[in-house]
């Protein structure tokens, strides 16, 4: 069974969807849900292991060999993704079963599940697969799902939100398949690997570069890069809170290795970075949405609209590193990745809590907080602390190697910026942290508790990851180096 | 019953002149198709003497031959007019009445009416059909009650 | 081809959204005889009754929901023509190295094709290769194509669903009982066609392997002759032919379907849609293998646009209670 | 050169007439219908390359050698699919941004929203 | 025998397209909906037949040929069909429209602007 | 010849276009787009027969069927729309 570890990984998730539909009780769809879960973190461990001693996993669907039939191509970075998107999805899940309840109408639990593990199938389908095409379709699962998650929401706000998401993101998926589509038309490909051997030879065309092109802006598009990322915060900020701490911490990571994957591995590196302005561009880009959205955070009065222009500033973070395109700044890139993962998972997590106390993330609603639930707010402390970048949490970590490999480049103003960046998270970090410890309760909050355990639990998991992973470096960082290594064309 | 059966024969002439492919596979495979397409027709309601007229079947050819003729006088008087222009057309709204019993009886023969160009069967309000023409003529024609008569024929 | 600019261009003026989408109804006509004019007779299928029969009714059914009036107002048409150019000549430019419109050299019919055409029958015995491509080559692909609708009908469920109650029914009863009179032709006519339709649906689900078709177009083909009774019975009366939940559980019985075939081939040591694992022979395992996640793909398609098309008319016909 | 591409220029026409319906105009309908425009012109984009000169379609037949590629065929009938399940997804929103905003302009929407906030 | 074959089936196309193009003039010119409904009930009538009867005498293959008829039968089905209740529907409008105090007269009227 | 029936067909449904564009009521444009489909129909027919390839009727079939159900569709449809301004008028 081993060897069908790749395959298993995204059709436990794609398998289990229907099935929720036979069982009637929410409370066994929600315990079949999180063991599909569990069971997809436990395969991602397992082939990470495996790709760590073995290097890359290749599966072929069909016993059809590559260019002809579809495969699975399980590298490390891969591997990494696998792990961090079943781990998240499998934490937040825990909570799940008590959150939804209050913000989802009884007859739509089952179907909430059910599009839930559409999504998370959807995600890993992107990540394992080797077939550009393949790409669009699981993209197309994911983002299907993820419309109508989010559009399960209470506010009417949050379908608009999804409206607007989903435009967007169907412009960018057609903006991929058009790229897709020329560069099948000079290669007469659509494996990726076969498509890396073959792209070289007619690199010098304008239709490869126009292929890359759209490729290139369709995945940004859905990665929410500074100018593109208009759809983000009202989509996250009206999802349902569970929704949201599996999205904020996964969905963008997606569409980042889908960057990668196409930059580094398919177009090649020395096309990606040496016949295209892209270096200058992405930099300059990332650090304008480092300081255009981590301003717009600070002026925000929703906490969940708050966090999220704070999770574009994080996609800036890495869109530096990876413009830095050194095995370095792959490396901080790929460790901020699972860091801010991590946080705000964390973050958003705990803010379903708070959601589930008091029914509200309005900044002002959160006064005394920090007496009525003191493990909530710690939680969310520490989670903005990592944010910023306090030595001994995981933010630390990799903006301490993303500085690194700037300055490694010989960008010195570029990390000038990046720490002026981080000055302005403590800002709006400060903020929360005003308001929920030094104003006075507000009349009629008396009665507000701590949130149940089931909240709890996630959110100190994460948290404790948190601190952990901050801690102790090796593992993250080592899986990150080996990943960038490889695709950099070096053996680790 | 006998419409039923009347309904899976047909069907089975159906898929017979579609599939032209009668290996043993695909013949038992039309089989159980035809099963499952009667079961939901009859959960559906469909399955009666109006959707399967059979009592019309023999005279039904007969009918056609003559209508066909029809048609074709029909259509090419429309098409000298559609060349003549505007000028030439003289339309207008008429009420007929049909002798038919039933309903299907009623249904061929307005479609027979609207089958034959120049006219065009609008409303169906008990037995007084409202029919619009293009040319007088055409008015006089059905007025004249030979498809009435004829389509009745067919029911009895 | 010029023709189709037009259409499309038309479509930007029109106001009146009831116009749009007649329009749009025939673009989907035309491009579907353009796509048989290029060979790809599959597609054709599909667009035909994708693009002008279901996109054009869950439209109508819309903005019978939503009012058929565009606002005047526009806003940023400069950006957005700007925009719109901008792509426009990337593409232009990118198309200049392209190779030529029909040319067999071009690498797209070099590399990967040619073991499609000349090895397909041997290694899988359909003599449809567009069928022998989407069903063994690219299997995956289709599985994701099947889960993308049953995704897309589980969130038009998530999304449109209402609690019907008997009284609603009656009520609608009343209502529809001086429609059926006026539809007297449609509804005799429609009578006798519908178990034709549903056997042609059978029919296209059953012979993909030799002609353009196959599960997708038959599920479509299904569904429609279903929107048909709907249309011309009511609601209520369909509800009680057809019902939800058992709809549901059939969607979800056309992926499963399709995909334990995955997981039999996995459990016979073979890759994952491996089917010569079904069968002996190889070849009469792969043919076994089509049959049967083309009978997935249908089963979920047709049972999944009939919930999204009954959802939408639904929404119309029940009376709305606010839930939030 | 100018015959060999016009098809493809044509096909970059119609794909930004649906374009520019879909960024410049305020109805959510009307969006939809330029999304639609925009994917099905990339259908026909990509059916065009698979046509061979002289090609039939691939349905294998005696006495033909010369068949159109395939591979396009079959991932266009997957964006099909995947295209009506997007609008079937949109047009659920839009019904629904009706119930909740009685409009589907986006620009009164967006009045509505604000107020809100 | 083979001419005359193709001469027949050429010229039952030729008629068919004469047809077709009428209705497509007349679709055009006539001046209301119910007029132009007749110029489409030419080209839905005599003009399919004579195009398909044309295809069948072209073609030997039988599978083929019993499509066509199959095709040429469901025509003659569904077309009076369509078209009936394409006009009853708008007649039904315009009388709410014109006349909305007696929605069931049975006046006859001209239609003609 | 059949090449040119299918130009024949081609220009016919060039001028129901041209009716489904310029209306001007509601039911010209069904009807533009009722004859536009059975010229489909008649359309793939023959260009079966001209690209030698003539087994695919089915789509002509389909075809048909589609199009009869989008007609019955817009007609059930718009029923909505029309008769709800009259009844605000009688009021």
């Amino acid at each position: 069974m081993l060897a069908h570890l790749p395959i298993l990984q995204v059709i436990v998730p794609l398998m289990a969807a229907p099935l929720c539909l036979f069982l009637t009780r929410p409370r066994l769809v929600w315990l079949f849900t999180l063991i599909a879960s569990g069971l997809a973190f436990l395969i991602s461990c397992i082939l990470l292991q495996q790709v760590m001693t073995t290097g890359t996993v290749i599966y072929e669907l069909g016993g059809w060999d590559a260019p002809w039939g579809i495969e699975y191509r399980i590298d490390q970075l891969s591997a990494f993704l696998l792990l961090i998107i079943s781990a998240i999805s499998t934490v937040v899940l825990f909570a799940a079963h008590t959150s939804i309840r209050q913000e989802i109408p009884a007859d739509r639990h089952t179907l909430f599940y059910v599009l839930y593990l559409l999504c998370l199938a959807g995600m890993l389908g992107i990540v394992a697969t080797g077939d550009a095409f393949n790409v669009f379709v699981f993209l197309e699962i994911s983002s299907l799902s993820t419309y109508a998650l989010i559009a399960l929401g209470k506010d009417r706000r949050a379908l608009w939100a999804s409206y607007q998401y989903l435009i967007m993101g169907t412009i960018g998926a057609t903006f991929i398949l058009i790229g897709i589509g020329l560069m099948y038309q000079m290669t007469g490909t659509l494996n990726m690997d076969d498509l890396s051997r073959r792209l070289p030879e007619v690199a010098q065309t304008r239709t490869v570069f126009t292929a890359f092109a759209f490729v290139i802006v369709g995945i940004c598009l859905k990665l929410a890069m500074f100018p593109l990322h208009l759809w983000l915060p009202n989509a996250y900020a009206y999802a349902p809170s569970i929704v949201t701490a599996f999205l904020a911490a996964t969905a963008t990571k997606v569409a980042i290795y889908l960057l990668i994957r196409f930059t580094f591995s398919v177009f090649g590196l020395s096309f990606s970075f040496t016949h295209l302005p892209l270096q200058i561009l992405f930099l300059v880009l990332g650090l304008l949405g480092i300081f255009v959205a981590s301003t717009a955070a600070i002026y925000q009065t929703n906490i969940k609209h708050l966090f999220a222009y704070s999770s574009i500033a994080q996609i800036g973070y890495m869109i530096v590193g990876f413009s830095v395109s050194t095995v370095a700044g792959l490396t901080a890139t790929l460790l901020h990745l699972f860091n801010h993962a991590l946080m705000k998972g964390a973050l958003f997590l705990a803010l379903g809590a708070v959601m589930y106390r008091i029914g509200s993330v309005q900044l002002n609603h959160f006064q005394g907080l920090g007496r009525q639930m003191p493990l909530t707010m710690a939680a969310i402390v520490i989670g903005g602390l990592s944010l910023i970048g306090v030595p001994l949490t995981v933010g630390f970590v990799s903006k301490w190697y993303l500085v690194l490999a700037v300055i490694e480049n010989g960008w010195w103003p570029v990390a000038v910026l990046i720490l002026l960046g981080s000055l302005l998270a403590i800002v709006y970090v400060w903020r929360i942290v005003e308001i929920a410890y030094f104003k006075p309760a507000l009349a009629g909050t008396e009665t507000i508790k701590e949130a149940p355990l089931s909240f709890l639990i996630p959110v100190w998991i994460l948290v404790l990851a948190n601190i952990y992973f901050g801690v102790d470096t090796r593992l993250s960082v080592q899986v990150a180096q080996a990943a960038s290594q490889s695709l950099f064309g070096l053996s680790p | 019953m006998q419409h039923t059966i009347i309904l899976s024969l047909s069907l089975a002439a159906f898929w017979l002149a579609n599939s032209g492919h009668n290996t043993a596979l695909m013949l038992s495979l039309g089989a159980i198709s035809i099963t499952i397409v009667v079961y939901i027709a009859h959960r559906m309601d469909v399955v009666d003497h109006e959707a399967q007229p059979l009592h019309l079947t023999l005279k039904i050819p007969g009918y056609y031959a003559w209508l066909i003729k029809e048609i074709i006088v029909a259509n090419l008087l429309v098409v000298k007019h559609i060349w003549l222009g505007n000028k030439s057309i003289s339309p207008g709204f008429t009420t007929v009445t049909a002798s038919q019993k039933t309903d299907i009886g009623k249904v061929i023969y307005a479609n027979s009416i609207t089958l034959t160009p120049g006219t065009v069967t609008v409303n169906l309000q008990g037995d007084q059909f409202m029919v619009h023409a293009l040319l007088r003529e055409s008015i006089k024609n059905l007025e004249s009650g030979e498809m009435d008569r004829r389509v009745t024929q067919l029911e009895n | 081809m010029a023709f189709l600019v037009g259409v499309a261009f038309a479509i930007v003026w029109m106001k009146d959204l009831l116009a749009v989408i007649m329009l749009l109804g025939i673009y989907g006509l035309l491009s579907a005889s353009f796509f048989v004019a290029m060979d790809a007779v599959d597609v054709a299928f599909t667009e035909a009754s994708v693009g002008a029969g279901i996109s054009t009714l869950l439209m109508l059914v819309a903005i019978a929901l939503t009012g058929r009036a565009e606002h005047p107002a526009r806003h940023k048409p400069l950006l957005a023509l700007a925009v719109v150019i901008f792509t426009g000549s990337l593409l232009i430019y990118g198309t200049l190295d392209m190779p030529y419109f029909g040319l067999a050299e071009a690498p797209i019919h070099q590399h990967v094709a040619p073991r499609y055409i000349n090895d397909s029958m041997q290694e899988i015995g359909v003599p449809n290769i567009v069928t022998s491509v989407l069903a063994s080559y690219r299997a995956f692909d289709t599985f994701g194509e099947a889960v993308v609708i049953f995704t897309a009908g589980m969130g038009v469920l998530a999304l449109l669903s209402v609690a019907r109650r008997r009284e609603d029914d009656a009520k609608i009863d009343l209502l529809n009982i001086p429609m059926h009179e006026q539809h007297l032709i449609p509804r005799i006519v429609i009578k006798m066609l519908i178990p034709f339709i549903l056997l042609f649906a059978f029919y296209v689900q059953f012979h993909g392997d030799f002609g353009p078709g196959g599960g997708f177009q038959a599920g479509v083909i299904f569904a429609a002759a279903i929107f048909l009774y709907t249309m011309l019975f009511g609601m209520s009366t369909a509800h009680r032919v057809i019902n939800q939940s058992f709809i549901q559980m059939l969607a979800a019985t056309g992926v499963l379907l399709y995909g334990s075939v995955g997981v039999v081939s996995l459990l016979n040591g073979k890759e994952f849609f491996d089917y010569s694992a079904l069968s002996a022979d190889p070849v009469g395992g792969q043919h076994l293998g089509i049959l049967l996640i083309e009978l997935g793909v249908g089963i979920t398609v047709a049972s999944t646009m009939v919930i999204i098309f009954f959802n939408f008319a639904d929404r119309k016909e029940y009376p709305q209670r606010k839930k939030d | 050169m100018l015959m060999g591409l016009y098809n493809y220029w044509v096909v970059v026409v119609l794909m930004m007439v649906g374009f520019y319906i879909v960024i410049a105009h305020g109805n959510l309908i009307k969006k939809i219908v330029g999304l639609i425009i925009f994917q099905t012109s990339v259908f026909i984009f990509y059916i065009s390359m698979a046509k061979v000169d002289g090609g039939t379609a691939p349905i294998l037949a005696e006495g033909i050698k010369l068949y159109s590629n395939p591979l396009p065929h079959v991932l266009i009938l997957t964006a099909i699919v995947v295209g009506i399940a997007t609008t079937a997804l949109a047009l659920a929103l839009a019904v629904r941004i009706k119930e909740a905003y009685g409009s589907i302009e986006e620009e009164e929407i967006q009045k509505k929203d604000n107020q809100d906030c | 025998m083979d001419t005359l074959i193709q001469v027949s089936s050429a010229l039952f196309l030729l008629v068919g397209s004469f047809l077709c193009i009428s209705g497509g003039v007349g679709i055009l010119r006539f001046p209301d909906l119910f007029t132009r409904m007749h110029a489409v009930g030419v080209t839905e009538t005599l003009a399919t037949t004579m195009i398909l009867i044309g295809l069948i005498i072209h073609n030997p293959d039988f599978m083929v040929d019993i499509k066509l008829i199959i095709i040429l039968l469901m025509s003659f089905f569904i077309s009076p069909t369509a078209s009936h209740a394409l006009a009853s529907a708008a007649m039904r409008n315009d009388r709410l429209w014109e006349s909305n105090e007696k929605p069931d007269s049975k006046q006859v009227k001209s239609s003609n602007p | 010849m059949l090449i040119a029936a299918t130009i024949a067909i081609l220009v016919v449904m060039i001028m129901a276009t041209v009716r489904a564009i310029i209306g001007p009521t509601l039911y010209d444009r069904v009807l533009a787009v009722n004859m536009f489909g059975t010229k489909t129909v008649l359309l793939i027919s023959l260009l079966g027969f001209v690209m030698g390839r003539p087994e695919f009727l089915d789509i002509a079939i389909v075809y048909a069927l589609i199009n009869f159900i989008s007609v019955i569709g817009i007609l059930r449809y718009s029923e909505n729309f029309i008769v709800k301004p009259t009844e605000q008028q009688k009021k």
